[in-house]
């Protein structure tokens, strides 16, 4: 390889300086074994199809004893397109006698120039390719779209059954809710003895359970339960043994007082000491 | 392409004369491929010296008022927009099936029953507080309608069902839905109901009852697409 | 004014008498509103029946031929676009597109021309090995994109070039590709190359080939360079 081809490749290695990272194999600037041999084939500067590939062979094992004796790491792809060359040169030199197996040293000669050439052809239109106007580079799209807007009409369904069985269930939920909402109005038996545990601490005499309720039932249609609970309650009461309660006679207005020790047991509403009353209100 | 000028009959014939002047072409790319309006400055930044912007522009609104685009001024500034004749091609309309909230149904069948009836009313007999939601996409069925305004504090709308309601669930008339009797033959309703437990017999009479006042001329719309205040009133 | 035109044609001014029809301004309107391409068959959608879409947009094309604006066919789909010789009025506005390195622009075209194609065979034309990255960069550009599997040992991933690649370029097809009927006629395409090289004519047509599988549900992930979580959630 002579000095000017040497200052070539330096040019060309210019040349390449891509923004391609890493792992490509990167010979002064050559994409690879096929791009070095492309660029020393246009050296030649004839048609590829004529291009003397033993020429070629000798260039490039040229260059790569070069790179060599510059101490140049070659990846292997170089050196086994070296190899081949060297191996192809050989062939090409001697006569061809009978060819070992498959191709000719022709053949494999044309082979290697067709693959030049499809690599050269593939770097024309590729050119050619982003040589075209480009989109948002050369011309342009529509700068404010007016998208098509999406209306959706809904449309609902629901069947008359759907309908009437929600209805009937719903009805039926809120019924049988009504009635434990009526519960609610009843006094209590419990709430019945707090207020007459209330009443008859509060007066060792006798009271009459009406007035005592009439103070405690705001509500005219709570009377009957606040009396049936009432009453209820006394008779317990009674029963055990914290409470006397006394009735005139049937119908007679019912008297309530803390249960008294047994020997000052008088009779004050001018009654006798009352056994329990079975009267009612 | 001599035939272009669609637009003034009998203005200019300068198809013949005159050929389409390069400054028309300049502001025609950039208003198209422009994202924003332009304004006439910038316009004329990009134009050849001495070129009337202005008038150009005004050429060219008057080249597209015929098209399916035309050249319009928003807010001084100039762009390109679909004409306003044509913007039902820009959407798009579909038909979406949607099934009623369990919700929405039960609400619809009392308002089907017990018409006319308020939200409260619906309240009441639900025992659920009925969301906003339920009423607002029953109207927008179409199957029920506000009728008018309850004669009683806070005035609340009181609503019906329309006639898409009959259609919908092919009844001849709402006096068709089923009654007590029949919901229990049914099924529907079981034997467990509390005494004087009744079914109404329904009635979408349009005219308005005794205890209805009718709806004021701005109720319509509000029933249709409620303020957020409404919730108030009622 | 329509009424008129049907009884006495003459009477309209207009230019050479026939009018300008009226889808001529709903196809100006539907393609000018869209940033993308749009094809004929959902622009005949909203057209009036029995309207020749094709004959009509060829009429559009002319019309905008001399216009700043064309009218052109791109992946078989319409658009509008700014003339290219206007590019020098609208590229100041433009960012910069990034580089796409040498060995980028040389895969893409291996791509282009000989798709479908796997990186094997891209490297054989290249006679070097095509870094990864060469292709996850075009991968990005959305121009390129993994086809199926070649149906060959090691069933590598095939690629093809995308909609979006037609779109960049201006190009109605892969057909339409500079130089191919060169490339096709000196023989360079059809390679007397390894097997594999069989295809005499690139096609981006979606179908697979006799001697391509259709991608595994991963593949195309790995292909778009997903976040890196994605791959580890899977």
């Amino acid at each position: 390889m002579n000095p000017d081809e040497i200052q070539f490749e330096a040019d060309l290695a210019a040349d390449r300086a891509t923004s391609e990272p890493a792992l490509v194999v990167d010979v002064e600037g050559f994409e690879g074994p096929l791009d070095l041999l492309l660029a020393l084939a246009r050296q030649q500067k004839v048609d590829l199809a004529k291009i003397s590939i033993l020429a070629l062979a000798d260039q490039y094992l040229a260059f790569i004893e070069e790179a060599r004796k510059l101490r140049l790491e070659l990846a292997a792809d170089y050196l086994v397109m070296a190899a081949w060359l060297a191996y192809l040169k050989s062939r090409l030199l001697l006569p061809e006698t009978n060819a070992p197996e498959g191709q000719s040293a022709e053949d494999m000669a044309v082979a290697l120039a067709l693959r030049l050439k499809r690599l050269e052809a593939i770097r024309d239109v590729a050119e050619r390719l982003f040589g075209r106007a480009q989109l948002d580079r050369d011309v342009f799209r529509r700068g404010q779209p007016e998208p098509i807007a999406h209306i959706k009409h809904p449309q609902y369904s629901a069947t008359l059954y759907d309908l009437l069985s929600a209805y009937a269930q719903q009805r039926q939920k809120s019924a049988l809710a009504h009635v434990r909402l009526v519960k609610r109005t009843v006094w209590s038996l419990a709430e019945a003895r707090e207020a007459l545990e209330r009443l008859i601490g509060r007066s060792p005499d006798w009271a009459r359970l009406d007035e005592f309720l009439i103070s405690y039932v705001v509500e005219p249609s709570l009377a009957p339960t606040v009396f049936a609970s009432s009453f209820a309650s006394t008779l317990e009461m009674v029963r055990e043994g914290v409470m006397e309660v006394h009735q005139q006679g049937a119908f007679a207005p019912l008297y309530v007082r803390k249960r008294q020790p047994a020997e000052n047991r008088v009779a004050d509403p001018g009654g006798v000491a009352a056994p329990p009353a079975d009267g009612k209100e | 392409m001599p035939k272009l000028k669609v637009v003034m009959p009998d203005d200019e014939p300068d198809n013949a004369g005159e050929p389409r002047a390069e400054e028309l072409r300049l502001l025609e790319a950039m208003l198209f491929a422009s994202a924003e309006p332009l304004d006439e400055a910038s316009l004329a930044e990009r134009l050849p010296q001495g070129v009337d912007v202005h008038a150009a522009l005004l050429r060219l609104q008057e080249e597209y008022a015929t098209r399916g685009v035309h050249l319009v001024r928003i807010g001084g500034k100039w762009t390109f927009r679909t004409a306003s004749d044509l913007s039902w091609l820009l959407s798009k309309e579909t038909v979406e099936t949607r099934k009623l909230s369990r919700a929405a149904i039960e609400t619809l069948a009392i308002i089907a029953y017990h018409q006319p009836v308020t939200r409260a009313e619906i309240e009441e007999i639900r025992g659920v507080t009925t969301s906003k939601g339920s009423v607002d996409v029953l109207l927008e069925t179409g199957w029920i309608r506000p009728r008018g305004r309850r004669k009683s504090p806070g005035r609340p709308v009181t609503y019906g069902t329309s006639e898409a309601f009959l259609s919908h669930f092919g009844l001849d008339a709402v006096g068709d839905l089923p009654g007590l009797e029949e919901l229990k033959g049914s099924g529907l309703l079981d034997g467990r109901l509390p005494p004087g437990f009744s079914v109404p017999m329904p009635s979408d009479d349009p005219a308005l009852h005794d205890d209805e006042d009718p709806l004021e001329p701005g109720d319509l719309d509000l029933g249709l697409a409620p303020p957020p205040e409404r919730t108030g009133e009622e």
